[in-house]
């Protein structure tokens, strides 16, 4: 099943299980989404329930959020979650904060999705992630999908779930096809939210990864293992809340810790994952924590600079991440830096 | 009952100056008027005693938009507006004491304490707060419409938003949509003149905005006229529930400044301000028709606004001995559904929680 | 020459429909929109050839719009635009070169390749690019005129939106400070009837552009008419310079699909794309006129049009040579000024920069 | 000199020096400035070069970035940052973005400046930090001044610097008086963009903090002090570029680090900062690094539960943070987490 099916079922099902449930954006009826996620809904559900908006997102994302306010249950689709900073401040400050202020009254069971990140040969104005952004915010949960189980399971639950999510889908994963198990396919399946899954188990380090980068990881795990490396991956699934659990305990596991992601590196969950890590298990620590993440850069168009842009395989597999050098540098950060002066 | 002065309209036909009250009707416009209008004077007195904190922004001299468009509808229609809200919250049917708990930020208040001034709610009377983002609550409010004709439940939505608002870009967004659907809502308007400090003209190229719709009707109303209002209200609705979206401009004044540290009177002139309340105070009209119609004597009257008073005092002071909302309310209301995920305080060694 | 179609007017009168011209005027339009189309198809195969990436929009169609408004002004007057970009820069003097480099992303691009097809720029000629985020090119567009008149050195800015885009609630906020402030802005809405997918009507209640502007005036144009275009522009840039924005609607249409992933033919129908093609195809109205005139043989026509092709494989076999940037390109021009700080690449020990 | 007029000096002294500089916002000329910060200006300047704007940030933010990109120097105020949410698409994809995306021909020389974060008693939707979600993107200097000599210092280094600068100041600071030296008074002085200012030197912890917090952290220093604890503090001063070597180096004297800041934690600058330091000094810390940060909730308006939604001068001084438990915690984290279950 292809995650772009996996998201689809998700969607119908979700739809004909509870009336409230309609879909909003850009495209997502006629067109049958941008990115096909939306195929057959219109048809299916008419256009009362499948919204073709024009391209004003802060108009039609408010809408949604005031239909959550009566107690509909909008799916908004962004074409990408680039434009959804048009909407940010309804994201912000009319979903996530509404419940706390209101002290209840003002639930907001409404999910933002669309593809987040990079893509290919969009250049910088069309590859931002915004997982970071959103997964800071109380009162929004977070959620990124790898595979088509992972799709399923989270849409659904973010759909059914009474509070804003924010659902950050990969435009390069749409096509891509994974097995999947008859429960999976069970109208009734649904994940939980805030928990991690161990895609892969291991024991000498601990890779943490979300959406397209969990691929990568296995990827890199497989060339690891070829070298008598057990690496363990954690697919994160949801980004808040995050699952600080799992994490510390593969990290006490394993005592080394990689996290990938494909956005900016500057305050981002890599970087949050490895304060988790070193305030719960900084004792188990064997080696500082590697972050491989987007370069600090905007997205270049050119192929090789775009190659160079975001993490590679290789990049999670180098060796010498985990190498045996914890000793070493733990008294000669010099050294292990190469020289560089700092 | 005529109104003040007619309406003037856009794209579609005015409705009757004419319009039907009975005493009852005049008394109780009075006496809600009364009740808001000495509400928002103690505000100011609690917020200068330093009772209330931060934003606090008055609704005095506007009170006849709240209570016309109140005697127009019911409560299955919704009401949402920006942060000047504690008198659509008043004619929403909330009480004084959720009022003053809440601007004290105590537990008795309509959000707990936690929302403040600027986010009063009433979700059970359909009024959806209180938002402190210029414009934003016009969306929502489309939204909330959307939300009807989803359900079919024949009611309609009110969308308020100030003069400086209605330059907000996702006001145009909305109103684009909300054409295209159909959606039953009404945007209110309210014409204080002033955004702040920037008189209306310095804000609007074209500050007719009962005529910004465009390709969306509109009606100019007599904002200080409470009978002007019902009549546009009802008006609005209908059309609202047949042909979509309307737009109201109310003709309003606020007698405060903009918020508690704004004194309101660098941009105006007092006189200016003096010649309102002599001229046009929504609450003196309804006095003068009362008593022309000799529904009450002066005396009365004064009694109603006497008895007001007391309620409003004694609110003031059964809300300052509601207590401080507990600490562990700092991570309630979160989420609806808080997964039992652990949230940290500012030291997350010593204050932890597991979201309920 | 006259205009195809009279203007139709918004709070303004129409400029005349008689267009001065003379025959080199007429051939440099010809060959231009030959050219424009020509590189447009190719650009098409090119992305076939998967040597162009991502998201790549086509503008054969809509070439007179580019013409005609460059006709009637200056590289001092200012042009921003969004994301179908390619047309627009080779009008302000950029060259196939640039163009093909930029497209396969490689260094002899407009923007070294880290651009794309979207963000085409030519700063020196007055081209403030390329911008793939709809609508936001137009206040960008605002700020534009916004110098022009801080510097008052008497030009214009022309900002180029869709008729997806003119719904964008950031329009009418810029429009609205533009009018305020006076700017020299000419908004123009190139209506090709299409966002994507949706149709004008299913996008905008009103989906009269040049009325769209409420109280700015407007102008409706036939886009596929350079001499229209020209008479517009020119109109505008008068009334900008004096009295602030004015809106022209630009009748048009874009043969292709939105981009390369859409076929562009669910939507609409084959006929209606070669109905526009057969009658109001802007190269083929020149075509006639020059022909009409006897200032060139249909011969010498095909000649300029099979020179355009060749310069047009010319460029395509040039920018394949171009090499790809410098790895080290990745951490240029983040900064204008980097504070020789340390910029990471993915894995951070093994790439780092110190940015320049 | 309090934060104010040093803010308001410097904005009069930039455009009495380069008349391409200029002001634009809602209420910055006639009324003097939400908070006064543009006092006398219009007089001075005239309407020219002081625009009181709407209430339309998209649209005026939109006018500031072309102009920018056209030559001009303009200054954007955002009444606080909280709306700059409405205007968020320009900052990051219009001004971030066209130097690179241009290869350097779109320059955008640019400031938007205006309140951040948290104040007194205005509730959820006015109280968020973005030092954060600006940091994180490349192509923006993002700027936090603390004091007097900070927000002169900075706020000319901003003006003067080719590239776009979110300048995050403090409503609650504005009112503060600083003591400031002939040099700063200068009409010439500017301090460096991308480095940290030691505020006070110590050797036994390094306390990290930008804006208001600052002050906390002096005060926490003070209260140490009397324990016998020597903490150095150091000024962020700016959030991007992040002062990584002036960090690690007071680390490795220290070997003890605690971050603090008034926004949320997850993603926040000090998850950023404890990163770094892993990565660049992990063998030089002795304990874990302790992250002392807003309360992970919407701001809530009650003055009880406000005080305890924001850190406090005894969350930083709290002795246990630093007493000397790395040993024991570094074999037995359950010990030092006081049991509580991970
Ligand atoms: C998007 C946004 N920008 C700025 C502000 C700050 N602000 C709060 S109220 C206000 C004036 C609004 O004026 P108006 O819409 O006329 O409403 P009134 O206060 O007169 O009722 C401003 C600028 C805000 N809250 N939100
Ligand atoms: C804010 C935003 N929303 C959505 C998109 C995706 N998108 C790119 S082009 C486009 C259609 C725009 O149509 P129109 O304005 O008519 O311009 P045209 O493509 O016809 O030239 C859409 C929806 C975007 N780039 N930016
Ligand atoms: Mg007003
Ligand atoms: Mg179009």
């Amino acid at each position: 099943m292809t995650v772009r099916d996996a998201l689809n079922t998700a969607l119908d099902e979700e739809m004909s299980a509870d009336p409230k449930v309609f879909l909003m954006g850009e495209e997502v009826g006629e067109y049958q989404g941008a990115y096909k996620i939306t195929k057959g809904l219109l048809d299916k559900y008419g256009p009362e329930r499948v919204l073709d908006t024009p391209i004003t997102e802060a108009g039609f994302t408010g809408i949604g959020v005031g239909a959550a306010y009566h107690g509909l249950k909008p799916v908004i689709e962004f074409m990408t979650f680039n434009f959804s900073m048009q909407a940010i401040d309804h994201i912000i400050n009319s979903a996530a904060k509404s419940n706390y202020m209101s002290a209840g009254q003002m639930s907001v069971p409404i999910v933002f999705r669309g593809p987040n990140g990079a893509a290919s040969g969009v250049g910088a104005q069309h590859s931002h992630c915004y997982a970071v952004w959103y997964a800071s915010c109380p009162g929004l949960k977070v959620l990124a999908p790898y595979s088509s189980e992972d799709a399923r399971g989270l849409l659904k639950a973010a759909i059914r779930d009474p509070d804003p999510v924010v659902f950050l889908e990969n435009e390069l994963l749409y096509g891509e096809t994974f097995p999947v198990s008859a429960e999976v396919l069970d109208s009734s399946f649904c994940l939980p939210i805030g928990k991690a899954k161990i895609e892969k188990e291991g024991k000498d380090v601990t890779i943490t990864a979300f959406s397209k980068m969990v691929g990568y990881a296995l990827k890199a795990a497989e060339i690891l293992a070829k070298d008598g490396i057990s690496a363990e991956v954690i697919n994160l699934r949801s980004i808040r809340p995050l699952d600080r659990n799992t994490i510390n305990a593969s990290v006490r596991k394993t005592n080394r810790l990689v996290t990938v992601e494909e956005g900016f590196p500057q305050h981002g969950v890599g970087a949050e994952i490895c304060a988790s890590v070193v305030e719960e298990s900084f004792g188990y620590l064997d080696a500082p924590v590697e972050r491989i993440a987007g370069a600090d850069v905007p997205m270049p168009y050119a192929a090789n600079l775009e190659r160079l842009a975001v993490p590679q395989v290789e990049d999670i597999s180098r060796n010498h991440l985990i190498s045996g050098i914890s000793e070493m540098y733990m008294w000669d950060p010099c050294y292990y830096w190469g020289g560089t002066a700092h | 009952i005529e109104t003040s002065v007619p309406f003037a309209t856009h794209r579609c036909d005015p409705p009757s100056r004419t319009v039907e009250t009975n005493p009852q009707e005049l008394l109780s416009f009075f006496r809600v008027m009364a009740t808001m209008r000495r509400m928002e004077i103690a505000a100011d007195s609690l917020y200068k005693a330093k009772l209330i904190r931060g934003f606090c922004h008055l609704y005095d001299g506007q009170e006849a938009v709240a209570v016309g468009m109140e005697a127009a509808i019911t409560k299955k229609d919704s009401i949402i507006t920006a942060y000047r809200d504690h008198c659509t919250f008043l004619g929403r049917g909330g009480t004084l004491l959720e009022v003053f708990s809440e601007l004290m930020g105590r537990q008795g208040g309509c959000s707990k304490g936690k929302g403040g001034s600027m986010h009063f709610y009433k979700k059970d009377s359909g009024f959806y707060g209180g938002h402190g983002i210029v414009g934003a609550q016009v969306p929502l409010g489309c939204g909330l419409a959307f939300a009807h004709k989803y359900n079919k439940d024949d009611a309609v939505a009110f969308a308020l938003y100030g003069d400086g608002a209605a330059n907000q870009g996702q006001l145009f967004e909305a109103l684009n949509i909300s054409a295209l659907w159909d959606l039953p809502v009404i945007l209110v308007c309210e014409n204080n003149h002033y955004g702040m400090g920037t008189a209306e003209w310095r804000a609007a190229k074209s500050p007719a905005y009962y005529k910004r719709g465009d390709y969306v009707p509109g009606l100019k109303v007599d904002g200080m006229d409470a009978f002007a209002v019902k009549q546009a209200c009802k008006f609005a609705k209908e059309h609202a529930l047949k042909s979509g979206p309307i737009i109201l401009e109310m003709d309003t004044y606020r007698y405060h400044g903009h918020s508690m540290s704004d004194p309101g009177s660098t941009y105006r002139t007092r006189d200016e301000i003096s010649g309102v309340r002599q001229e046009r105070d929504p609450i003196e009209r309804i006095r003068k028709l009362i008593l022309a119609h000799d529904l009450a004597t002066e005396k009365e009257l004064k009694d109603i606004e006497k008895e007001v008073r007391k309620q409003v005092d004694e609110a003031i002071a059964e809300a300052k001995e509601s207590p401080m909302p507990e600490p562990s309310e700092l991570f309630t209301n979160v989420y609806v559904k808080g997964l039992g995920v652990e949230a940290y305080g500012a030291d997350r060694k010593e204050v932890r929680a597991v979201l309920p």
